[in-house]
């Protein structure tokens, strides 16, 4: 591949992200509103914010590690995207592999940490330290999955994953090869999203929002575009795994908002559990069927 | 000057009177750093290869008994060498100094050192099973005289691993003695060639002691109980030394026996049932919950250097694993994990160690953000803990990587699932750390404290330096860990520069860190271009639920960090504990039992004891007339 | 129970143990006693023990600067008589101490803190006699008689000068209210003085 | 100031035809998106907080105009006081105020903001609030309707996108005049965390107002309060500590 | 805050922290506050803090005229205004004996059970907020809206009414209203199944509530819990009907009780508060046409009313429980003194200190909201 063709790719894939992201969130407020039997905000909304928060005046900073960690969250979710290949563009998927881009999308976590806890807020502290524990709580059901796909495929290369998918239609789609690490992958991506019930680290009425109780202006802004990063990651990781990435881009982008709407129906209908409970049930569940589904594979 | 493994270990042994002789003065400290890159350098003019071998040899009861050493030991004696290098500069300005005022023997710190590097080079450059002895005893002997220097705790530590060395080395005489009976030689090539022909029982009895024995100094389970107290505790280069390579001796010795001497193809061989699980499958297993369980151990300590020192067991689990995988891949990422677990473990004790020099303690809960008054002490111990818990793009995610793609490749997810498990426990227990002791509420009895002297955060920084470089072209090392491989007769590694280039999936660190790198700025840009300045403000501008934040409150959260994973997980540690100490109790039975049937004394400890130290002098004594 | 008058003829049984205490029966289910000061605790003892006033409604406090004194106001209730029982007792104004009687009810904990805030009054024993509400009032016990709320407020507020362009129109038209804000508002001290006047 | 002003709120015009065209194109693009994207701190300072819930449930859905709860001061844009202020809220107003990122807005609802309502004579609600922090819109009313609240939020858009919802400006560069009015209820010893003078320094907002005689009285008591700055000093210390 | 606070002295030796929760914070249910130090994520101390609402409603009183006053009280209970309105009338009824119409005790019944209707509603949806879920505050605050509605409708103000007065009440009900009013509770009725699917029978939410700061039977005694608090512990008493006032003897009604006494039990015990009250209503439809007669006794001059001297104690079931009124006239022309007892000045302070201390931070913005606590009631 030319450089520049590569240099283009790289370029576009994280702001593809973004724009389907941006879309992402306001479907996630579209649909807690339809819930909640209301309107819910405009098209734009999700813009408007963002660009209001990055236009604040004042911009209250706790030290440098502050603004470092929103870099390293915007930052790691950025390069994050050039391994997760989308139609006609594959970045350079083929360098890292599915392991690379599991513990990159940690980097956004732990330098948003980092932010945190440099904040001097307990409420913080706690939030990361809740955070963390989903994460690990999450990551469990995750690597089973990945496991599973990656020796059903025997690959961990994603390009080769979404070809070998694409080869024999739905047929070889991961879903259908592998039904239950496709459903145990679901609880994973509710946890990999944080919301209800997974959503202990936000928890307003417990910890006035965790991690994000020192940040305003742009810190909070960037907190906004790394959630738009992080949903298009966790449901464009899903769609790549078990619905055959994206034939083109219509379908892609059908298969990624469709992903979505599962978890997003699910969080806004339940509350968030304690943190030992949401520990058991990604801990059995998921775990369960990850494993039984691991050994049809390995047979 | 041409490389020569006699003048290596000469200037060692030279070095411990030096060390004597020179060490309480700076300049004679300063001195002794420099005898440290004169042995290094001597080692890399070695080269990695089999052409060192030792001039001197002697007999013992028929057996000839000879140094060489190979690659497998050029590498790790290059670490040992470097690592005693980097603590004894850590400890040559500032902090002998101070450390010297308060009543630290710096003359028997630095012989301690420098006999432990003496004794690890015997070790690493034992050139058959009578000098593999020799020098696992010396190392293990040595060890024990830098953990008694700190007095107080380390004491303790230091007595509870007297009774594993000692049970260890034991056990590995009791395996020399089996190795003896069974092939009739102990030189490396003969018994390699006899094994095949071995019975299985008699293989189980080999095998099996000479990994618990080694296995104890590894501290692997169930003999983890008492490392992390026994390193914790050390003075502070001391402590650095220690964590970063001391244990891997016993890796050494495991990887030499249990891969170059019985072979991988022959632990397959030992099945327990059946087809099912075989020797090979328990020592994976054995050390994926090496690495599992001392990491959630970790998680729970509130003193920085026992976080560390257990996170040091945890390590080997991996090590272990990889080598145990014994594909070109795992048992690469196994040995590459050596060199790199050296490297951010002696930055992290280091930087602990810099924090406890400022602050007086590495109670987690009496420190906290110290980031405004130690930078660069952050920012080693940020780049230690990224390396420790294996995120790209520092050089502890390349061997991780290794071994989890051998995992994969090997149809193991299980192992791999369960490794990943150790990973993000370690990621949790790293975060505590970090948090606890640099981010947060900068407690008001630390508001003047400030950063480490320059001779202790060189050392600290340089092996960043070392660990991001290694990170991002992980060839650099790999070279070297293929030639070990071939040492230990398996195929060596496919690497490039960047990594591992493998058809079934491709690791290029200078593609990720550089994409990384462009993230981050990306998001710099971002950023700081984007959008108003901002301003920094005290931490008692705070959100308090909408209170005045007044200066005397705690406002720092830092004890039972975890604690919502600890209302699931509490109980299962006291079960595992008392698994574990069962496990040990009973361990101890079957060794004294065993140990009876060999010299039918009661108190076999002492004879070993004895024995060994006649054993030692007699060698010594041979070696240096 | 079907009864409404059986469990005013327990307690009155009850209370016929006990002297000093004038019983006045002010409806089938509201019972005034007036007690002496040193008296009131045992009785509170008594009626809890014996009659089943597990219940603390309040403890109402009411100044009676004339008399110089505090009335203390217990109101009990008992969940087997279904009976209420306010308890009056006075205490001098000065120095306005009294006994707490939180070992028997637990709820008096928060009505003596408030009255301690409210009015002074110190009570011997409570466990906890910190402000709550006035946590950051430095001014004398606004509850007492003496305090004058609305000076207060004219000594440490300014008013709002706002007036909207319709009431200057107004203003200069001749109509709206023309008093200044500082004579607008009428006092409990105006109503007064123009009392003494009529 | 003089009676005949009716708000003590001095609102500075901005330069609307300064600068070159892109950086008008994007203060209009900013001013736009303020408008259109309010977050309220979830502080119910009063009674009047019983009719936000209906404002922003699903009966009135406030956030179909881009209007959303918070909680925490620093991501918030705008204090709603809903009512009465006490004398110990007003001290937490004040740090919530002075800790939410500018530009921010203060928006009095309920009669009670605006001339102490019917507690005109309570000893314990401040009567006054646009003595103590400039206030940006006065919804009357005892409560406001939801709907009252929701056109009083309009106005404010209305406001922000036509750049005239200054209030937070004016608390800098007349910082004094305010911090007076809160001296003297407060105390004179009254200090908040957050250094208002120094951050009309930084961001430019410095008038010649901010300083004055209650600044003065402010810098003789108050404790320094300068950020943890990274430090990278590498002298000796004097004792072991080990 | 004062400079000094500000200045360096030493941290305290001890690993605990403090968080406040409040006032400025989701956790905590209007303008209070709670300090509470942690230990990991276990609250091992609690103190309240409140204040922040403090108008001195009773010093307020005292300079007002008797029917000025009626203005001043609904503000003192925000969420549920309306039985402090009844209260203080009854209080003012009680010192001049004034009989109150039979047709006015029935529309004070009428606005009763509503207001406790509407507080009922606010409350579910403020404790499943606290646990993560929205959506039934979404949905629970904008049927309450229906219900003020038809407070508007029948008052003339959404929140505050103002609609009694000493001697009965302003005005009677427009036409039609009963209708709207049964319209209304059927629409309630009908959206029970979705909050039952949603929040009550949901095993998350279930799983989150139950043994959250739990309160034994003998423990709520002693702190004087009341109201729907207590009937959680399994204690069936409810002052509407132990100790009657208007006429709620004559109305059929249950009084809903749990055992466990938890967090879960006090808010099943509030669901079925709200099944009764809609029974109350319904009868009150049924028999409001037929009692007939003036909306409230002739008063005197109210602008130059003395109320003759003595003593009320006054006390009502509001919806957070035990509301009292103690007043005391010395003959003249305003309140010589008032006390109010809000049920929640034992809820929100001791036994919130209590519950709070050893539970987990999850759990203490539930129990505060579990226990229904209105701040403005303790505060005055």
């Amino acid at each position: 591949m030319h450089w520049s063709e590569l240099a283009i790719e790289l370029t576009l894939m994280p702001l593809v992200a973004f724009v389907v992201g941006l879309a992402m969130v306001l479907m996630m407020r579209k649909i807690a509103a339809r819930l909640q039997r209301r309107v819910g905000p405009p098209l734009l909304q999700p813009l408007y914010d963002i660009v209001k928060l990055y236009g604040k005046r004042t911009q209250t900073s706790h030290g440098m590690l502050h603004e470092i960690g929103i870099v390293m969250a915007v930052g790691g979710y950025v390069a994050a995207e050039t391994l997760l290949p989308v139609p006609g563009m594959n970045g350079i998927a083929e360098k890292g592999g599915m392991i690379t881009l599991l513990y990159l999308t940690m980097i956004p976590s732990l330098g948003l940490a980092l932010g945190v806890g440099q904040c001097a807020n307990p409420n913080g502290s706690i939030g990361i330290s809740r955070a963390l524990t989903a994460m690990l709580a999450y990551d469990i059901p995750l690597v089973i999955v990945i496991a599973g796909v990656a020796i059903h495929f025997g690959t961990t290369n994603l390009v080769d994953v979404i070809a070998q998918q694409q080869a024999g239609g739905i047929a070889t789609w991961g879903a259908v090869q592998m039904p239950l690490l496709a459903i145990a992958g679901l609880f994973a991506l509710q946890g990999m999203l944080g919301k209800q019930p997974f959503e202990i680290y936000v928890a307003p009425a417990e910890i006035a929002t965790g991690p994000m109780v020192e940040m305003g202006g742009k810190f909070l802004g960037g907190l906004f575009v790394m959630q738009c990063f992080q949903l298009y990651t966790a449901s464009v990781l899903y769609v790549t795994l078990f619905l055959g990435g994206g034939e083109n881009w219509i379908a892609f982008l059908a298969k990624a908002f469709a992903v979505l709407v599962i978890p997003m129906s699910i969080a806004f209908l339940f509350p968030r559990y304690r943190t030992e409970d949401m520990i058991t049930m990604l801990w059995k569940w998921p775990v369960v069927l990850g494993l039984i589904g691991l050994a049809f594979v390995g047979s | 000057m041409t490389g020569s493994l006699d003048f290596l270990l000469l200037l060692s042994v030279v070095g411990v009177p030096l060390a004597a002789l020179l060490a309480p003065s700076v300049v004679g400290r300063w001195l002794l750093v420099l005898l440290y890159v004169v042995q290094l350098v001597e080692l890399a003019l070695l080269g990695s290869g089999d052409g060192a071998r030792s001039a001197v040899s002697f007999s013992l009861l028929g057996h000839s008994v000879g140094w060489q050493l190979d690659a497998l030991g050029w590498f790790f004696a290059m670490i040992t060498v470097a690592a005693a290098g980097f603590s004894a500069a850590y400890a040559a300005g500032e902090w002998g100094t101070l450390n010297a005022r308060a009543g630290l023997s710096l003359r028997w710190l630095y012989v301690g050192l420098q006999v432990n590097v003496f004794a690890m080079l015997v070790l690493l450059a034992a050139g058959d099973m009578v000098a593999l002895f020799i020098g696992w005893e010396l190392t293990s002997w040595a060890g024990l005289l830098l953990m008694l220097l700190a007095g107080g705790e380390a004491i303790a530590a230091a007595r509870r691993y007297i009774v594993y060395a000692i049970a260890g080395g034991m056990m590995v005489l009791g395996g020399l003695l089996m190795t003896l009976a069974a092939a009739g030689s102990l030189q490396f090539d003969a018994v390699a060639a006899a094994i095949p022909t071995v019975g299985t029982s008699a293989l189980w009895a080999i095998t099996l002691l000479f990994v618990l024995g080694f296995s104890v100094k590894m501290a692997t389970m169930p003999f983890h109980l008492w490392q992390a107290p026994a390193y914790a505790f050390s003075p502070a280069p001391a402590s650095a030394f220690l964590g970063a390579i001391s244990a891997r001796m016993g890796l050494f010795a495991i990887a030499l026996v249990a891969i170059k001497l019985i072979g991988i193809v022959q632990l397959d061989r030992l099945y327990l049932y059946f087809d099912a699980l075989n020797l090979r499958n328990l020592l994976a297993w054995v050390a994926v919950f090496t690495a599992i369980l001392p990491t959630f151990v970790a998680m729970k300590q509130n003193d920085a250097r026992l976080l560390l020192g257990w996170h040091g067991v945890g390590q080997g689990g991996y090590m272990l694993l990889g080598l145990v995988m014994a594909d070109s891949l795992g048992s690469a990422g196994g040995l590459l994990h050596v060199f790199n677990h050296a490297t951010y473990q002696a930055i992290l004790l280091m930087a602990v160690f810099a924090v406890i020099h400022r602050t007086g303690t590495a109670d987690l809960n009496r420190l906290g953000g110290l980031v405004a008054r130690m930078p660069l002490s952050f920012l080693a111990m940020l780049i230690g803990i990224i390396g420790l818990a294996g995120l790209p793009p520092m050089n502890g995610f390349v061997s991780k990587w290794m071994i989890y793609r051998a995992l994969i490749l090997e149809g193991q997810p299980l192992l791999f699932v369960a490794t990943v498990i150790s990973t993000l426990g370690t990621v949790l227990s790293v975060y505590k750390l970090l948090h606890n002791t640099f981010l947060g509420q900068l407690r008001l009895e630390h508001e003047t404290v400030k950063e480490a002297p320059w001779s202790m955060t060189i050392p600290m920084l340089v092996l960043c330096v070392v660990v991001f470089v290694t990170g991002v072209a992980p060839g650099l090392v790999l070279e070297y860990v293929a030639a070990a491989q071939q040492a230990l007769g398996l195929a060596p590694v496919a690497f490039i520069l960047g990594g591992i280039d493998s058809p079934a999936g491709t690791l290029d660190m200078i593609w990720v860190t550089a994409i990384l790198l462009a993230g981050f700025g990306i998001g710099a840009v971002l950023f700081y271009l984007m959008g108003g300045r901002s301003r920094r403000v005290h931490q008692l501008d705070n959100y308090a639920g909408g209170h005045f934040l007044t200066a005397d409150v705690r406002y720092q959260y830092s004890d039972n960090f975890y604690a919502g994973l600890m209302h699931r997980i509490r109980p299962w540690y006291r079960g595992s504990f008392a698994w574990a100490e069962e496990a040990l109790v009973s361990t101890f039975g079957a060794i004294a039992t065993a140990a009876r049937g060999f010299f039918e004394q009661a108190n076999p400890a002492h004879w070993v004891l004895v024995g060994t130290t006649l054993i030692t002098t007699w060698v010594m004594w041979h070696a240096l007339v | 129970m079907n009864d409404a008058h059986l469990p005013v003829e327990r307690l009155s049984i009850i209370l016929g143990e006990v002297k000093e205490v004038r019983v006045t029966q002010k409806g089938p289910r509201r019972t005034r006693l007036d007690v002496a000061a040193d008296a009131l605790p045992a009785l509170l003892e008594l009626l809890k023990g014996r009659a089943g006033f597990v219940h603390l409604s309040a403890i109402s406090c009411v100044d009676w600067p004339d008399d110089a004194q505090f009335e203390l106001v217990y109101h009990l209730w008992s969940y087997e008589l279904n009976l209420l029982v306010s308890a009056h007792t006075r205490i001098d104004r000065d120095p306005g101490v009294y006994v707490s009687v939180y070992d028997i009810y637990h709820p008096a904990g928060f009505f003596e803190r408030d009255i301690h805030e409210m009015y002074g009054v110190f009570f011997e024993g409570a466990p906890d006699m910190e402000k709550f509400i006035l946590t950051e009032w430095d001014g004398p016990p606004p509850m007492r008689k003496e305090f004058d709320s609305e000076g207060w407020v004219n000594d440490h507020f300014d008013w709002q000068d706002y007036r909207p362009d319709w009431l200057l129109e107004l203003e200069a038209q001749g109509g709206g209210v023309m008093i200044p804000p500082d004579e607008q508002r009428f006092s409990r001290r105006g109503i007064e003085d123009n009392d003494d006047a009529g | 100031m003089t009676d005949t002003e009716q708000f003590p709120v001095r609102v500075e015009q901005p330069d609307r035809n300064g600068g070159n065209i892109f950086s008008r194109v994007f203060d209009e693009l900013t001013a736009f998106c303020r408008s259109r994207s309010l977050f309220i701190l979830h502080y119910c300072t009063g009674c009047g907080a019983i009719e936000l819930p209906p404002a922003m449930t699903s009966r009135f859905d406030m956030e179909r105009l881009g209007i959303s709860p918070m909680v925490s001061p620093r991501q918030a844009d705008i204090l709603l006081i809903t009512g009465y202020v006490s004398v110990k809220t007003l001290k937490r107003v004040m740090l919530t105020y002075e800790q939410m990122g500018s530009p921010k807005y203060v928006i009095g609802i309920c009669s009670c903001t605006v001339n102490g309502g019917m507690y005109w004579q309570s000893y314990a609600t401040a009567k006054k609030l646009n003595d103590y922090m400039p206030v940006d819109l006065y919804i009357a009313g005892c409560m406001p309707r939801p709907e009252a609240v929701i056109t009083g939020l309009r106005q404010l858009m209305d406001k922000i996108a036509a750049g005239e919802a200054n209030g937070w400006e004016d608390y800098y560069r007349r910082y004094d005049y305010y911090l007076g009015h809160q001296q003297r209820l407060f105390g004179e010893t009254w200090q908040t965390p957050t250094d208002v003078i120094a951050e009309a320094r930084h961001y430019g907002l410095f008038g010649p107002e901010t300083l004055g005689d209650h600044t003065r009285l402010l810098e003789q008591h108050q404790a320094p309060l300068e950020a943890l700055e990274m430090q990278l000093g590498l002298g000796a210390p004097d004792e072991v500590k080990a | 805050m004062r400079a000094e606070n500000y200045e360096a002295r030493n941290h305290p030796p001890s690993n605990e922290f403090e968080i406040n929760f409040g006032p400025n914070h989701p956790g905590i249910e209007g303008n209070y506050a709670l300090k509470v130090k942690v230990h990991g994520d276990e609250i091992v101390a609690a103190r309240a803090d409140g204040g922040y609402l403090h108008r001195g409603f009773e010093k307020l009183m005292e300079q007002r005229l008797w029917i000025q006053n009626i203005a001043l009280v609904p503000r003192i209970c925000v969420p549920d205004p309306a039985p402090m309105e009844v209260a203080y009338s009854m209080a003012v009824e009680q010192l001049c004996g004034l009989e109150v119409p039979q047709r006015a005790q029935w529309l004070r019944v009428l606005l009763l059970e509503l207001s406790r209707l509407a507080a009922h509603l606010f409350t579910f949806g403020g404790h499943a907020a606290t646990t993560g879920m929205y959506t039934p505050m979404f949905w629970g605050v904008a049927d309450r809206d229906l219900l003020l509605d038809l407070f508007e409708e029948l008052t003339g103000g959404r929140v505050y009414s103002i609609y009694n007065i000493p001697g009965g009440v302003r005005r009677d009900i427009p036409d039609d209203f009963l209708t709207r009013l049964s319209d209304t509770l059927d629409y309630i009725d009908s959206r029970l199944p979705d909050y039952d699917n949603l929040l009550f029978t949901n095993q998350v939410f279930v799983r989150r509530a139950r043994d959250a700061g739990p309160v034994s039977q003998a423990q709520a005694l002693d702190w004087g819990v009341t109201g729907p608090n207590l009937r959680a512990t399994g204690l069936a008493f409810d002052v509407r009907r132990d100790d009657p006032y208007l006429v709620y003897d004559e109305l059929e009604f249950d009084i809903p009780t749990e055992q466990p006494g938890d967090a879960w039990a006090r808010t099943l015990v509030r669901r079925g508060e709200l099944l009764q009250s809609i029974r109350i209503l319904r009868q009150v439809i049924d028999r409001l046409p037929d009692i007939g007669g003036p909306i409230r006794a002739p008063i005197p001059n109210p602008l130059a009313w003395n109320v003759p001297a003595g003593e009320a104690y006054v006390r009502i079931e509001s919806s957070k429980g035990e509301l009292s009124w103690y007043v005391v006239s010395d003959g003249g022309d305003k309140p010589y003194r008032v006390h109010i007892r809000g049920p929640s000045s034992m809820h929100a302070v001791q036994v919130l200190e209590h519950l709070v201390t050893g539970c987990r931070i999850e759990d203490v913005a539930q129990i505060m909201f579990s226990l229904d606590a209105c701040p403005p009631e303790v505060d005055r």
